[in-house]
Protein backbone atom coordinates (compact mmCIF):
# COMPACT_ATOMS: atom_id res chain seq x y z
CA UNK A 1 0.00 0.00 0.00
CA UNK A 2 1.54 3.70 -0.78
CA UNK A 3 0.66 6.22 1.71
CA UNK A 4 -1.45 9.78 -0.62
CA UNK A 5 -1.97 12.83 0.59
CA UNK A 6 -4.85 14.10 -0.91
CA UNK A 7 -6.44 17.15 -1.96
CA UNK A 8 -9.88 19.34 -2.88
CA UNK A 9 -10.45 22.18 -3.55
CA UNK A 10 -12.99 24.90 -3.86
CA UNK A 11 -16.14 23.45 -4.68
CA UNK A 12 -15.18 20.22 -4.27
CA UNK A 13 -13.72 20.80 -0.82
CA UNK A 14 -17.31 21.53 -0.13
CA UNK A 15 -18.80 18.41 -2.12
CA UNK A 16 -16.19 16.38 0.63
CA UNK A 17 -16.28 18.18 2.87
CA UNK A 18 -12.86 18.09 4.01
CA UNK A 19 -9.67 19.93 2.26
CA UNK A 20 -7.39 17.22 3.11
CA UNK A 21 -7.41 13.31 3.13
CA UNK A 22 -5.03 10.87 4.10
CA UNK A 23 -5.69 7.79 2.16
CA UNK A 24 -3.88 4.18 1.45
CA UNK A 25 -3.81 2.90 -2.64
CA UNK A 26 -2.83 -0.30 -4.48
CA UNK A 27 -1.47 -0.07 -6.94
CA UNK A 28 0.12 3.28 -7.19
CA UNK A 29 -1.79 4.90 -9.67
CA UNK A 30 -4.46 7.36 -10.38
CA UNK A 31 -6.67 4.15 -11.13
CA UNK A 32 -5.76 2.63 -7.62
CA UNK A 33 -6.58 5.94 -5.86
CA UNK A 34 -9.88 6.17 -7.58
CA UNK A 35 -10.76 3.08 -6.51
CA UNK A 36 -9.80 3.64 -3.38
CA UNK A 37 -11.87 6.68 -2.75
CA UNK A 38 -15.13 5.08 -4.06
CA UNK A 39 -15.06 3.47 -1.07
CA UNK A 40 -13.91 6.05 1.06
CA UNK A 41 -16.21 8.12 -0.29
CA UNK A 42 -20.19 8.71 -0.70
CA UNK A 43 -21.29 8.05 -3.99
CA UNK A 44 -22.76 11.63 -3.87
CA UNK A 45 -18.76 13.30 -2.69
CA UNK A 46 -17.21 10.53 -5.29
CA UNK A 47 -19.43 11.95 -7.90
CA UNK A 48 -18.46 15.61 -7.41
CA UNK A 49 -14.31 14.47 -7.62
CA UNK A 50 -14.96 12.18 -10.85
CA UNK A 51 -16.13 14.72 -13.06
CA UNK A 52 -14.87 15.08 -16.53
CA UNK A 53 -13.72 18.77 -15.70
CA UNK A 54 -11.99 17.78 -12.90
CA UNK A 55 -8.32 18.07 -13.44
CA UNK A 56 -5.66 15.61 -11.01
CA UNK A 57 -2.73 17.43 -9.79
CA UNK A 58 0.39 15.24 -8.62
CA UNK A 59 2.47 17.59 -6.11
CA UNK A 60 1.71 20.55 -8.14
CA UNK A 61 1.91 19.52 -11.48
CA UNK A 62 -0.63 18.66 -13.58
CA UNK A 63 -0.94 14.48 -14.11
CA UNK A 64 -1.48 12.57 -17.30
CA UNK A 65 -3.35 9.32 -16.65
CA UNK A 66 -0.36 7.17 -16.42
CA UNK A 67 1.50 8.93 -13.81
CA UNK A 68 2.80 7.07 -11.47
CA UNK A 69 2.36 7.98 -7.39
CA UNK A 70 4.85 7.58 -5.19
CA UNK A 71 4.29 7.42 -0.69
CA UNK A 72 4.17 10.90 0.35
CA UNK A 73 2.65 12.07 -3.07
CA UNK A 74 -0.08 15.15 -2.74
CA UNK A 75 -2.79 14.71 -5.03
CA UNK A 76 -4.82 17.46 -5.57
CA UNK A 77 -8.20 17.76 -7.11
CA UNK A 78 -8.79 20.82 -9.20
CA UNK A 79 -12.05 21.90 -10.25
CA UNK A 80 -11.82 24.31 -13.39
CA UNK A 81 -10.11 27.46 -12.46
CA UNK A 82 -10.50 31.24 -13.41
CA UNK A 83 -8.60 34.18 -12.02
CA UNK A 84 -8.11 37.91 -12.94
CA UNK B 1 12.86 40.99 -18.48
CA UNK B 2 12.10 41.27 -14.58
CA UNK B 3 8.78 39.59 -13.15
CA UNK B 4 7.22 40.19 -9.96
CA UNK B 5 4.37 37.62 -9.06
CA UNK B 6 2.80 38.11 -5.84
CA UNK B 7 -0.42 36.20 -4.30
CA UNK B 8 -1.43 37.78 -1.51
CA UNK B 9 -4.47 38.90 1.01
CA UNK B 10 -3.60 42.22 1.64
CA UNK B 11 -4.66 45.31 -0.96
CA UNK B 12 -2.13 46.64 -3.15
CA UNK B 13 -0.96 50.37 -3.69
CA UNK B 14 -1.05 50.54 -7.46
CA UNK B 15 1.07 53.90 -6.85
CA UNK B 16 3.42 52.01 -5.69
CA UNK B 17 3.72 48.84 -8.25
CA UNK B 18 3.96 51.53 -10.92
CA UNK B 19 6.47 53.74 -9.39
CA UNK B 20 8.45 50.83 -9.01
CA UNK B 21 8.64 49.58 -12.16
CA UNK B 22 9.45 52.67 -13.72
CA UNK B 23 11.88 52.66 -11.31
CA UNK B 24 13.22 49.32 -12.42
CA UNK B 25 13.26 50.33 -16.42
CA UNK B 26 15.37 53.53 -16.40
CA UNK B 27 15.40 55.44 -20.11
CA UNK B 28 14.79 52.43 -21.84
CA UNK B 29 10.88 52.16 -21.20
CA UNK B 30 8.59 53.97 -23.39
CA UNK B 31 5.29 52.45 -22.40
CA UNK B 32 3.52 51.11 -18.95
CA UNK B 33 -0.05 49.26 -19.36
CA UNK B 34 -1.64 48.37 -15.84
CA UNK B 35 -4.59 46.81 -15.51
CA UNK B 36 -7.01 46.60 -12.10
CA UNK B 37 -9.79 44.02 -11.45
CA UNK B 38 -12.31 44.95 -9.00
CA UNK B 39 -15.24 43.43 -7.42
CA UNK B 40 -18.53 44.67 -9.13
CA UNK B 41 -21.60 45.14 -6.89
CA UNK B 42 -24.07 43.17 -9.15
CA UNK B 43 -24.01 40.28 -11.46
CA UNK B 44 -27.43 40.21 -13.37
CA UNK B 45 -30.43 41.67 -11.61
CA UNK B 46 -28.65 40.32 -8.23
CA UNK B 47 -26.61 42.60 -6.04
CA UNK B 48 -23.20 40.87 -4.88
CA UNK B 49 -22.34 40.97 -1.33
CA UNK B 50 -18.35 39.88 -2.07
CA UNK B 51 -16.36 37.02 -3.55
CA UNK B 52 -14.23 34.55 -2.08
CA UNK B 53 -11.07 33.91 -3.86
CA UNK B 54 -9.09 30.67 -3.17
CA UNK B 55 -5.52 29.48 -4.53
CA UNK B 56 -3.13 26.52 -4.33
CA UNK B 57 -0.06 27.94 -3.05
CA UNK B 58 2.91 27.29 -5.14
CA UNK B 59 0.76 25.94 -7.95
CA UNK B 60 -0.87 29.09 -8.43
CA UNK B 61 2.51 31.08 -8.56
CA UNK B 62 3.73 28.55 -10.77
CA UNK B 63 0.55 28.80 -13.07
CA UNK B 64 1.16 32.70 -13.05
CA UNK B 65 4.49 32.31 -14.11
CA UNK B 66 3.99 30.07 -17.35
CA UNK B 67 1.89 32.88 -18.27
CA UNK B 68 4.31 36.28 -18.09
CA UNK B 69 6.67 33.61 -19.95
CA UNK B 70 4.94 32.94 -23.07
CA UNK B 71 3.97 36.73 -23.07
CA UNK B 72 7.99 37.30 -22.44
CA UNK B 73 8.41 34.86 -25.53
CA UNK B 74 6.09 36.90 -27.38
CA UNK B 75 6.92 40.45 -26.53
CA UNK B 76 9.74 42.63 -25.51
CA UNK B 77 8.57 43.07 -22.39
CA UNK B 78 11.35 44.86 -19.39
CA UNK B 79 9.06 44.09 -16.16
CA UNK B 80 5.93 42.59 -15.67
CA UNK B 81 4.37 42.54 -12.35
CA UNK B 82 1.15 40.19 -11.27
CA UNK B 83 -0.41 40.98 -7.89
CA UNK B 84 -3.84 38.69 -7.40
CA UNK B 85 -5.53 38.44 -4.22
CA UNK B 86 -7.16 35.81 -2.57
CA UNK B 87 -9.33 35.59 0.69
CA UNK B 88 -12.98 37.56 0.99
CA UNK B 89 -13.08 40.45 -1.17
CA UNK B 90 -16.24 43.06 -1.04
CA UNK B 91 -17.39 45.22 -3.43
CA UNK B 92 -15.60 47.85 -5.21
CA UNK B 93 -11.92 46.63 -3.53
CA UNK B 94 -9.35 45.66 -6.11
CA UNK B 95 -8.74 41.81 -7.07
CA UNK B 96 -5.72 41.76 -9.42
CA UNK B 97 -2.98 43.97 -10.95
CA UNK B 98 -1.08 43.26 -14.16
CA UNK B 99 1.58 46.04 -14.97
CA UNK B 100 3.79 45.28 -18.20
CA UNK B 101 6.41 47.67 -19.11
CA UNK B 102 8.60 47.38 -22.75
CA UNK B 103 10.09 50.41 -25.00
CA UNK B 104 7.32 50.13 -26.93
CA UNK B 105 3.30 50.63 -26.38
CA UNK B 106 2.05 47.80 -28.73
CA UNK B 107 4.08 45.33 -26.39
CA UNK B 108 2.74 46.55 -23.39
CA UNK B 109 -0.43 46.29 -24.77
CA UNK B 110 -0.71 43.15 -25.89
CA UNK B 111 1.38 41.57 -23.11
CA UNK B 112 -0.85 42.53 -20.60
CA UNK B 113 -3.95 42.18 -22.05
CA UNK B 114 -2.62 38.82 -22.75
CA UNK B 115 -1.79 38.13 -19.58
CA UNK B 116 -4.74 39.07 -18.50
CA UNK B 117 -7.16 37.02 -20.52
CA UNK B 118 -4.74 34.04 -19.77
CA UNK B 119 -5.53 34.92 -16.25
CA UNK B 120 -8.51 34.12 -16.51
CA UNK B 121 -8.78 30.85 -17.93
CA UNK B 122 -5.14 29.36 -16.97
CA UNK B 123 -4.56 30.86 -13.69
CA UNK B 124 -5.20 28.31 -10.32
CA UNK B 125 -7.86 30.64 -8.83
CA UNK B 126 -11.26 29.42 -7.52
CA UNK B 127 -13.67 32.27 -6.97
CA UNK B 128 -16.76 31.71 -5.25
CA UNK B 129 -19.41 34.95 -5.84
CA UNK B 130 -21.50 35.88 -2.72
CA UNK B 131 -24.96 36.96 -3.80
CA UNK B 132 -28.31 37.64 -2.89
CA UNK B 133 -29.95 35.29 -4.58
CA UNK B 134 -27.59 32.37 -3.33
CA UNK B 135 -23.31 32.00 -3.61
CA UNK B 136 -21.85 30.71 -6.71
CA UNK B 137 -18.43 29.27 -7.86
CA UNK B 138 -17.62 31.25 -11.03
CA UNK B 139 -15.98 29.80 -14.08
CA UNK B 140 -14.86 31.35 -16.87
CA UNK B 141 -16.95 32.29 -19.50
CA UNK B 142 -17.17 31.43 -23.25
CA UNK B 143 -16.28 34.94 -24.09
CA UNK B 144 -12.83 33.73 -22.02
CA UNK B 145 -12.11 30.92 -23.64
CA UNK B 146 -12.66 32.60 -27.05
CA UNK B 147 -10.32 35.25 -26.16
CA UNK B 148 -7.63 33.32 -24.91
CA UNK B 149 -7.62 31.19 -27.68
CA UNK B 150 -7.61 34.15 -29.92
CA UNK B 151 -4.50 34.60 -28.98
CA UNK B 152 -3.70 31.29 -30.99
CA UNK B 153 -1.14 28.94 -30.17
CA UNK B 154 -1.12 26.87 -26.72
CA UNK B 155 -3.49 24.59 -25.41
CA UNK B 156 -3.80 23.88 -21.81
CA UNK B 157 -1.97 20.90 -20.45
CA UNK B 158 -4.39 18.37 -21.06
CA UNK B 159 -5.95 16.89 -17.49
CA UNK B 160 -6.71 13.50 -16.12
CA UNK B 161 -9.37 12.06 -14.38
CA UNK B 162 -9.20 8.98 -12.41
CA UNK C 1 -19.78 58.48 -19.27
CA UNK C 2 -17.51 60.81 -17.59
CA UNK C 3 -14.44 62.33 -19.65
CA UNK C 4 -11.80 64.25 -18.16
CA UNK C 5 -9.28 65.82 -20.80
CA UNK C 6 -6.43 68.02 -19.52
CA UNK C 7 -2.93 69.56 -21.33
CA UNK C 8 -0.58 70.42 -18.86
CA UNK C 9 3.03 71.79 -18.13
CA UNK C 10 2.75 70.12 -14.60
CA UNK C 11 3.60 66.14 -14.12
CA UNK C 12 0.62 63.80 -13.22
CA UNK C 13 -0.12 61.66 -10.52
CA UNK C 14 -1.13 58.35 -11.45
CA UNK C 15 -2.32 57.40 -8.17
CA UNK C 16 -4.52 60.69 -7.39
CA UNK C 17 -6.04 59.52 -11.07
CA UNK C 18 -6.58 56.23 -10.68
CA UNK C 19 -8.10 56.74 -6.94
CA UNK C 20 -10.57 59.57 -8.72
CA UNK C 21 -11.50 57.44 -11.61
CA UNK C 22 -12.49 54.56 -9.12
CA UNK C 23 -13.99 56.96 -6.53
CA UNK C 24 -16.24 58.23 -9.45
CA UNK C 25 -17.09 54.56 -11.08
CA UNK C 26 -18.05 53.12 -7.46
CA UNK C 27 -19.38 49.40 -7.64
CA UNK C 28 -20.18 49.11 -11.73
CA UNK C 29 -16.48 49.24 -12.67
CA UNK C 30 -14.91 46.12 -12.81
CA UNK C 31 -11.80 46.89 -15.23
CA UNK C 32 -9.21 49.70 -15.47
CA UNK C 33 -6.57 50.48 -17.65
CA UNK C 34 -4.32 52.45 -17.58
CA UNK C 35 -1.73 53.59 -20.11
CA UNK C 36 1.64 55.52 -19.67
CA UNK C 37 3.60 57.07 -21.69
CA UNK C 38 7.61 57.60 -20.86
CA UNK C 39 10.04 59.79 -22.46
CA UNK C 40 12.85 56.75 -23.93
CA UNK C 41 16.44 58.14 -23.62
CA UNK C 42 17.37 56.94 -26.61
CA UNK C 43 16.55 56.66 -30.44
CA UNK C 44 18.20 54.49 -32.17
CA UNK C 45 21.82 55.11 -31.31
CA UNK C 46 21.58 58.09 -30.50
CA UNK C 47 20.94 59.51 -26.88
CA UNK C 48 17.84 61.45 -26.28
CA UNK C 49 18.55 64.71 -24.15
CA UNK C 50 14.91 65.41 -23.95
CA UNK C 51 11.53 66.08 -25.93
CA UNK C 52 9.41 69.36 -26.90
CA UNK C 53 6.13 68.92 -26.87
CA UNK C 54 4.18 71.64 -28.52
CA UNK C 55 0.16 72.11 -28.53
CA UNK C 56 -2.30 74.68 -29.84
CA UNK C 57 -4.58 75.70 -27.04
CA UNK C 58 -8.26 74.93 -27.35
CA UNK C 59 -7.71 72.79 -30.49
CA UNK C 60 -5.84 70.49 -29.07
CA UNK C 61 -8.71 69.48 -25.85
CA UNK C 62 -11.08 69.20 -28.82
CA UNK C 63 -9.12 66.82 -30.55
CA UNK C 64 -8.32 64.62 -27.97
CA UNK C 65 -12.27 65.00 -27.03
CA UNK C 66 -12.87 63.85 -30.44
CA UNK C 67 -11.14 60.97 -29.89
CA UNK C 68 -12.64 59.61 -26.50
CA UNK C 69 -16.15 60.27 -28.03
CA UNK C 70 -15.65 57.96 -30.90
CA UNK C 71 -14.42 55.76 -27.83
CA UNK C 72 -17.23 56.10 -25.72
CA UNK C 73 -19.12 54.93 -28.72
CA UNK C 74 -17.66 52.26 -30.11
CA UNK C 75 -17.36 50.74 -26.21
CA UNK C 76 -19.37 50.54 -22.96
CA UNK C 77 -17.27 53.09 -20.58
CA UNK C 78 -18.03 53.95 -17.29
CA UNK C 79 -14.92 56.66 -16.86
CA UNK C 80 -12.08 57.90 -19.07
CA UNK C 81 -9.55 60.35 -18.39
CA UNK C 82 -6.54 61.81 -20.63
CA UNK C 83 -4.25 63.62 -19.47
CA UNK C 84 -1.13 64.59 -21.96
CA UNK C 85 1.74 66.94 -21.03
CA UNK C 86 3.38 69.85 -23.14
CA UNK C 87 6.59 71.65 -22.75
CA UNK C 88 10.43 70.16 -22.16
CA UNK C 89 10.19 66.72 -21.05
CA UNK C 90 13.31 65.09 -19.93
CA UNK C 91 13.78 60.88 -19.76
CA UNK C 92 12.55 59.24 -18.19
CA UNK C 93 9.63 61.65 -17.12
CA UNK C 94 6.20 60.56 -17.96
CA UNK C 95 3.96 62.57 -21.55
CA UNK C 96 0.50 61.01 -21.07
CA UNK C 97 -1.75 59.02 -19.50
CA UNK C 98 -4.76 57.19 -20.73
CA UNK C 99 -7.22 55.65 -17.85
CA UNK C 100 -10.38 53.91 -19.36
CA UNK C 101 -12.57 52.13 -16.51
CA UNK C 102 -15.54 49.85 -17.61
CA UNK C 103 -17.94 47.31 -16.15
CA UNK C 104 -15.41 44.25 -18.09
CA UNK C 105 -12.23 44.24 -19.29
CA UNK C 106 -12.26 43.92 -23.23
CA UNK C 107 -13.89 47.16 -23.12
CA UNK C 108 -11.30 48.84 -21.06
CA UNK C 109 -8.68 47.93 -23.05
CA UNK C 110 -10.11 48.31 -26.14
CA UNK C 111 -11.20 52.03 -25.69
CA UNK C 112 -7.47 52.74 -24.04
CA UNK C 113 -5.68 51.58 -26.78
CA UNK C 114 -8.00 52.82 -29.43
CA UNK C 115 -7.28 56.74 -27.78
CA UNK C 116 -3.76 56.00 -27.83
CA UNK C 117 -3.49 54.75 -31.29
CA UNK C 118 -5.57 57.88 -31.94
CA UNK C 119 -3.28 60.27 -29.94
CA UNK C 120 -0.33 59.17 -32.22
CA UNK C 121 -2.18 60.13 -35.40
CA UNK C 122 -5.00 62.22 -35.32
CA UNK C 123 -4.41 64.63 -31.57
CA UNK C 124 -2.65 68.28 -32.01
CA UNK C 125 0.65 67.98 -30.53
CA UNK C 126 4.08 68.04 -32.49
CA UNK C 127 7.10 66.82 -30.62
CA UNK C 128 10.52 67.59 -30.96
CA UNK C 129 13.67 65.25 -29.65
CA UNK C 130 16.44 67.10 -28.48
CA UNK C 131 18.86 64.35 -29.73
CA UNK C 132 22.63 64.30 -29.68
CA UNK C 133 23.07 63.69 -33.78
CA UNK C 134 20.76 66.80 -33.87
CA UNK C 135 16.94 68.08 -32.94
CA UNK C 136 14.31 66.30 -35.06
CA UNK C 137 10.58 67.21 -34.72
CA UNK C 138 9.36 63.47 -34.95
CA UNK C 139 5.92 62.25 -37.20
CA UNK C 140 3.30 59.35 -36.29
CA UNK C 141 5.29 56.52 -38.31
CA UNK C 142 4.11 54.26 -40.56
CA UNK C 143 3.36 51.54 -37.72
CA UNK C 144 1.33 54.76 -36.35
CA UNK C 145 -0.54 55.00 -39.19
CA UNK C 146 -1.23 51.26 -39.67
CA UNK C 147 -2.74 50.85 -35.95
CA UNK C 148 -5.28 53.41 -36.15
CA UNK C 149 -6.58 52.23 -39.31
CA UNK C 150 -6.88 48.64 -37.92
CA UNK C 151 -9.33 50.60 -35.82
CA UNK C 152 -11.80 50.76 -39.14
CA UNK C 153 -14.09 53.64 -39.81
CA UNK C 154 -13.35 57.26 -39.64
CA UNK C 155 -10.33 58.27 -41.91
CA UNK C 156 -8.97 61.79 -40.66
CA UNK C 157 -10.88 65.34 -41.45
CA UNK C 158 -9.27 66.38 -45.33
CA UNK C 159 -7.39 69.33 -44.73
CA UNK C 160 -6.69 72.29 -46.97
CA UNK C 161 -3.88 73.75 -48.27
CA UNK C 162 -3.89 77.02 -49.66
CA UNK D 1 -9.16 94.02 -47.61
CA UNK D 2 -9.70 91.77 -44.81
CA UNK D 3 -7.90 91.36 -41.98
CA UNK D 4 -6.62 87.84 -39.97
CA UNK D 5 -4.11 86.52 -37.64
CA UNK D 6 -1.96 83.91 -39.19
CA UNK D 7 -0.50 81.19 -36.80
CA UNK D 8 2.39 78.71 -37.49
CA UNK D 9 3.11 76.10 -35.18
CA UNK D 10 6.38 74.05 -34.44
CA UNK D 11 8.85 73.05 -37.60
CA UNK D 12 6.90 75.72 -39.17
CA UNK D 13 6.89 78.01 -36.67
CA UNK D 14 10.89 77.44 -36.88
CA UNK D 15 10.70 78.09 -40.39
CA UNK D 16 9.18 81.16 -40.51
CA UNK D 17 10.85 82.81 -37.65
CA UNK D 18 7.91 84.23 -35.91
CA UNK D 19 4.55 82.55 -34.42
CA UNK D 20 1.85 85.18 -35.24
CA UNK D 21 1.69 87.32 -38.16
CA UNK D 22 -0.86 90.01 -38.80
CA UNK D 23 -1.89 90.22 -42.22
CA UNK D 24 -4.45 91.96 -44.79
CA UNK D 25 -5.77 89.66 -47.83
CA UNK D 26 -8.01 89.99 -50.53
CA UNK D 27 -10.03 88.26 -51.13
CA UNK D 28 -10.97 86.86 -48.69
CA UNK D 29 -10.40 83.37 -49.26
CA UNK D 30 -7.24 80.67 -48.85
CA UNK D 31 -6.47 81.42 -51.90
CA UNK D 32 -6.25 84.76 -51.45
CA UNK D 33 -4.59 84.31 -48.20
CA UNK D 34 -1.81 82.51 -50.11
CA UNK D 35 -1.25 85.73 -52.22
CA UNK D 36 -0.64 87.30 -49.37
CA UNK D 37 1.56 84.92 -47.60
CA UNK D 38 3.68 84.51 -50.95
CA UNK D 39 4.41 88.26 -51.05
CA UNK D 40 5.24 88.83 -47.28
CA UNK D 41 7.55 85.82 -46.66
CA UNK D 42 10.91 84.94 -48.13
CA UNK D 43 10.47 82.00 -51.06
CA UNK D 44 12.20 79.49 -48.18
CA UNK D 45 9.55 80.61 -45.68
CA UNK D 46 6.74 80.40 -48.10
CA UNK D 47 7.91 76.92 -49.16
CA UNK D 48 8.05 75.46 -45.96
CA UNK D 49 4.34 76.41 -44.75
CA UNK D 50 2.95 75.49 -48.74
CA UNK D 51 3.82 71.91 -48.71
CA UNK D 52 0.73 69.34 -48.79
CA UNK D 53 0.94 68.04 -46.03
CA UNK D 54 0.11 71.11 -44.00
CA UNK D 55 -2.87 71.43 -42.54
CA UNK D 56 -5.09 74.95 -41.83
CA UNK D 57 -7.27 75.45 -39.39
CA UNK D 58 -9.49 78.45 -39.00
CA UNK D 59 -10.65 79.80 -35.87
CA UNK D 60 -9.40 76.49 -34.57
CA UNK D 61 -11.28 74.01 -36.87
CA UNK D 62 -9.60 72.42 -40.00
CA UNK D 63 -10.34 74.33 -42.97
CA UNK D 64 -11.93 73.32 -46.35
CA UNK D 65 -10.46 75.10 -49.54
CA UNK D 66 -13.60 77.26 -49.73
CA UNK D 67 -13.81 78.23 -46.11
CA UNK D 68 -14.29 81.61 -46.35
CA UNK D 69 -12.48 84.60 -44.14
CA UNK D 70 -13.89 87.04 -41.74
CA UNK D 71 -11.78 90.10 -40.41
CA UNK D 72 -10.22 88.98 -37.02
CA UNK D 73 -10.31 85.00 -38.22
CA UNK D 74 -7.24 82.84 -36.88
CA UNK D 75 -5.83 80.82 -39.28
CA UNK D 76 -3.36 78.29 -38.49
CA UNK D 77 -0.75 76.66 -40.03
CA UNK D 78 -0.42 72.83 -39.02
CA UNK D 79 2.20 70.34 -39.48
CA UNK D 80 1.76 67.10 -39.41
CA UNK D 81 0.68 65.91 -35.89
CA UNK D 82 1.56 63.69 -33.16
CA UNK D 83 0.60 63.04 -29.89
CA UNK D 84 1.10 59.88 -27.17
Amino acid sequence: MTALTVRFFASLREAVGVGDLDIEVDPPTLVGLRSALATRLTPEQFHAIDMAEVCIAVNQAIAQRDTPLRAGDEVAFLPRVTGG
Amino acid sequence: MRADIRVQLEDFDIAAEWAACRQRCGGECGAIVAFGGLVRDRFGDSAVQGLHLEHYPGMTEDSIRRIVDQAAERWRLLDVVVVHRVGYLAPPEQIVLVLAASGHRPDAFAACEFIMDYLKTDAVFWKKELREDGDAWIESTAGDRTRRESWGQETPAEGAST
